[in-house]
């Protein structure tokens, strides 16, 4: 191969190159532009659809609540008590979570260790209430 | 797990939670509401775990182990009579398990997927400050409620100059804050909003007299539930926000229930300063009036001759731990032919329902207890209306005295029965602080002594 | 500049054009696994939510109709005629597509053509029943 | 207009519809929320064109200003008593612009952003199908109903051999044609389940009797919402997955209250023969027993002497139009002072709340107009029970005859009163097909005559 062949086909590879890496810089931006339409298509954001369940729980929860009878308001507050202890989830994460920081952890761990004495406490208090609520024997 | 499944179980736990409240509007269905509700719990927890991409046992296990043994026994050991002190102890727990997860989430935010610290987003921190900075309020907030409560502080308002600028003062720092973390995620900014919050909680309930707790605890269990929304949000958990807004719409409500039965507004409760005084306006007048004054054989006598009587127990029913004595002297007069009805005002007592729970403990039935719109219509039919330690929610100025502090206050109207008796230990007034000018009627009899011993009295005078 | 070393420069550009559209590459595969992912992350599927909201929204109409007084139940059958129709939602998008089929367009004016009926119809026709229920004058 | 903006709008409009509900449950708050419910629905279209990337206006004004101008023209003019096929009519376009919605949606999806044609995924197939398909079902099932009650069409059940077997295979083959349409997407498959669903419609109403069309009308009401929710999924559109979530539940309690009041169940009705025979059993044994008839100058001079009227409407008050004399004739009563109360049973008249509104068009106020259980309570102080074309609803044979086919099915008791009086046509029974024993009372006069000839004849009888 002369070197002046060897010359020319070096250019020409490296042109193919430059437009190979042109065409791959293409295809590169296409993905990140599909990667932020497909966070914007997959359309409304979390936090509205938070919003959205949130108002409509708001409307469950009015009414659900309207309709227990004044006799069972106690029970009411102690077993929505316990329901609230539902942030629980929120501290088995931390908790459970191998590789966090040791603070992550104990604060993981301290938040199961109180919301699970209002889980059992709350439920627990509640079924005694309710099974003292009897009707006249017949 | 699969997220999509994930969050399908989800639901099923969020529909858990609203079927257990409402099984509530009727005491049969009750029992099997509270038990979904414990389904859903555990659907919860088993979906979280199933859901972390490694597990580490040991302190979940730990955590639950030890809460769920504390919970279980201080439940069983508790006295019905403690409950309002029980649920404001529970509440100050909630408020700080959320403060505990925030920090959890705001140091370790990868764990929740919410990126690498110093890269969370705006969104993200406001959600977490707002779910720290509620639950912090309710932590303390509770804590002095329940110290109240439990007599361990004075019940009386504790006010000093420029309180609330104070208050709306900590408060502009607050969001001031909020701002700050948003933008630079500061944990001085985080720990900041977490000291902020836990300082409002005390100076919130402190100007709230002993008396007004109930209100103050039904807001707080209110505020438990929009913590656990802020938990929710940042956490892009549906479960969360479900049963948060649940928790703070009943909150909500029951406040409303009860500033509506004593007839006064949700602010005038949470500005405070009510309920210092108690006896002031009462001895002013008392020298002057007369009143009838019996003993347990006269209220056993008219009583056991009486077709039908109307038993309207109140707070100090409650104090006086009355209510297995008063089912027993109910059994004997029932035994001699009497019909008995039980009478609940809305605010009677010290937690709305209080009433109801003490007379179930001791096995009234529940058809036998009626709320006030019901029995008020049969109350000229009754014979004999036995007021056991209720003052305010039979106090008849209330209907016409304009000038009195409760008036327009819906009161349970045993002035129509043929003969009242009121069963109290003295002459002094109510929770309100007002006279009540029942006890100077000369259809009525006062029993001045403790409610359980009088119960007793009775007991045996009808024995005889 | 000799043959020799013009061709070694060659060399190294195409060198270099390989390794940089090789970065090119891997930097694209990453942007659609990120795409991929966003897509995932954004966590639950739109279907998922749609049941959250389905669910909850049954319950706010199951407790919202039963607080409806009977003698309102006529106007409730003709006020929700009216808000089913909300379904013009979906004609007017079809309908105003500009680049669509005619075929489709056609069928979003039909569309919208009866739920504006229905809505019109619906809400007035509730309107005149509401207007009738009138309090005894004092 | 950006995503999440018009997420929240969307929203908004949802709690407007969820308000216009609400509304209802008092008068006074109902024409609040049907303007809401008005507003609701202007959002939702103007926040539909801001979305679009860009607009044809000429279809989309030319469609509202048809559809709107002539919904507008039928609204005005309708008569009250013609309510039900109204509502039959109006279901049956929601139906069909359902089938219309699904139909553009296949064939256009890119303009949904739901892929392009042959790319469309399974689930959003499946999605579109189902609300294409109750779509089809309400279309034509509603075209009978209004077919039947505007006697178009024989209200008798029309029924043949293997109809439900039949029913069951074209249910199998829409569920078929189905799965088909979401493995290929293939036209046909979709054009199937619609031409099989509509012939669907048609053969599930065509065997239930002209008399239960009402319950039909609340199905066919509770599908069109189902549909829309079918649509909302295919859109991911929150908003009409609300909306066809409220109106579901509506049409599906409605049709239970009314099962409910008949003491019938759904199957039954839906498997309809129901209705068919009306004046069978009661033609038997009629020559036997003997009844008082009376005219227009007894009833006028007994209620005219009576302190408490209460007046029972019926169905047979509507088809006579009778509202405005009656409403005249307690006008002449009570200027005598007599009192005036009006009592309506849950499923008097063919539609659930019909004699509510046609009282409220005749001008009574709401306030005089009571339901069953309160009025029940009432009847024995009554001087008088003035039955107007109502048959059923007072039969005395629910409360004791347990042969009866309306056996357990609550009734007004207008037996009760001292004297009661029955205006009706003939001596046939009513809806249910059986005998009525109160027209043979000792103390029931039948005033034979139409129900609107006969009001106007009793006013002229008090004129003098
Ligand atoms: N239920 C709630 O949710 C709630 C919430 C907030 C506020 N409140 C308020 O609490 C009040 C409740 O009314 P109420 O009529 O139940 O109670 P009250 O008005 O507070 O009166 C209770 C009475 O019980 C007597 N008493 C106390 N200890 C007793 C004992 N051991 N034996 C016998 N009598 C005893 C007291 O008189 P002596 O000291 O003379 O014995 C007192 O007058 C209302 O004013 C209401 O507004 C209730
Ligand atoms: N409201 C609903 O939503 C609904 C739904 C489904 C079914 N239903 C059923 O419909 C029935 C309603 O009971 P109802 O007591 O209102 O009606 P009904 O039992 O159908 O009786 C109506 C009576 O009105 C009489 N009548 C007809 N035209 C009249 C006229 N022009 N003037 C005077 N009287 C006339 C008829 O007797 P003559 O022919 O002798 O005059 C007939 O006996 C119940 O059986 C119920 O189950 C109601």
């Amino acid at each position: 191969m002369t070197s002046h062949a060897f010359t020319e086909r070096a250019q020409g590879l490296a042109e193919d190159a430059v437009e190979l890496s042109q065409g791959l810089n293409e295809l590169a931006r296409e993905a990140v532009g599909l990667a932020a339409r497909g966070a914007e298509t997959s359309g409304t954001s979390p936090l509205v659809m938070g919003i959205t369940v949130f108002v409509l729980a708001v409307f469950v929860g009015y009414h659900v609540v309207w309709r227990v009878t004044p006799a069972l308001h106690s029970p009411l507050m102690s077993v929505t008590n316990a329901i609230s202890s539902v942030i629980i989830v929120g501290g088995l994460i931390a908790a459970g979570a191998g590789g966090g920081s040791g603070f992550s952890e104990i604060m993981g761990f301290l938040a199961v260790t109180l919301a699970s004495i209002n889980i059992f406490g709350g439920f627990i208090v509640t079924q005694r209430m309710l099974a003292m609520f009897k009707r006249k024997q017949k | 797990m699969d997220q999509n499944l994930a969050s399908l179980l989800y639901l099923v736990a969020s529909v858990c939670f609203i079927l257990a409240l409402r099984g509530l509007s009727h005491p049969e269905t009750s029992r099997g509401g509270n038990r979904l509700g414990m389904i859903g719990m555990a659907i919860a927890v088993a979906i979280t775990l199933a859901m972390l991409p490694e597990i580490d046992f040991v302190l979940i296990l730990a955590g639950v182990l030890v809460g769920g043994s504390i919970g279980t026994a201080i439940a069983l050991k508790i006295k019905m009579t403690a409950l309002p002190q029980l649920v404001a102890a529970f509440h100050s727990l909630v408020g700080l398990a959320a403060v505990f997860v925030a920090a959890a989430a705001f140091t370790n935010p990868a764990a929740y997927g919410l990126g690498v610290p110093g890269q969370i987003g705006a969104a993200t921190l406001v959600e977490m400050s707002i779910g720290a900075a509620i639950g912090a309020i309710t932590f303390t907030g509770s804590i002095i409620a329940f110290a109240k409560l439990q007599a361990l502080m004075s019940g009386k308002p504790i006010t000093f100059p420029m309180q609330h600028w104070l208050n709306l003062g900590l408060g502009i720092l607050t969001v001031l804050l909020v701002i700050w973390l948003s933008t630079a995620e500061s944990s001085v900014a985080f720990w900041g909003i977490v000291a902020v919050s836990l300082a409002l909680g005390v100076l919130i309930i402190i100007p709230i007299g002993g008396a007004d707790m109930p209100v103050v605890i039904s807001m707080l269990n209110s505020y438990s539930g929009w913590a656990a929304c802020g938990i929710g949000f940042t956490l892009q958990n549906n479960l969360l926000i479900v049963a948060g807004a649940l928790v703070g719409s009943s909150g909500a409500i029951l406040s409303y229930v009860m500033c509506k039965g004593m007839n006064r507004s949700f602010v005038s409760v949470i500005l405070g300063g009510f309920g210092g005084e108690t006896v002031g306006p009462a001895a002013a007048e008392e020298g002057e009036k007369t009143y009838h004054q019996g003993a347990a054989a006269d209220a056993a006598f008219m009583m056991r001759n009486a077709e039908k009587v109307i038993i309207v127990p109140g707070y100090g029913f409650a104090v006086a731990q009355a209510q297995h004595a008063l089912r027993e002297m109910a059994d004997l007069l029932k035994a001699e032919g009497v019909e008995i009805k039980y009478a609940v005002h809305p605010v009677a007592g010290r937690m709305p329902g209080h009433m109801n729970v003490l007379l179930a403990e001791a096995n009234v039935p529940y058809d036998e207890v009626f709320e006030m719109d019901e029995i008020n219509r049969e109350l000229a039919d009754a014979d004999v209306a036995f007021v056991i330690g209720a003052n305010d929610v039979v106090n008849p100025s209330a209907r016409s005295d304009q000038s009195s502090p409760i008036y327009g206050m819906p009161i349970i109207d045993v002035d129509k029965a043929r003969q009242v008796f009121v069963v109290k230990r003295t002459m002094a007034s109510g929770y309100a602080g007002v006279d009540n000018p029942l006890f100077y009627l000369d259809h009525n009899m006062m029993l001045l002594a403790d409610a359980k011993k009088m119960c007793e009295d009775i007991v045996k005078a009808l024995d005889q």
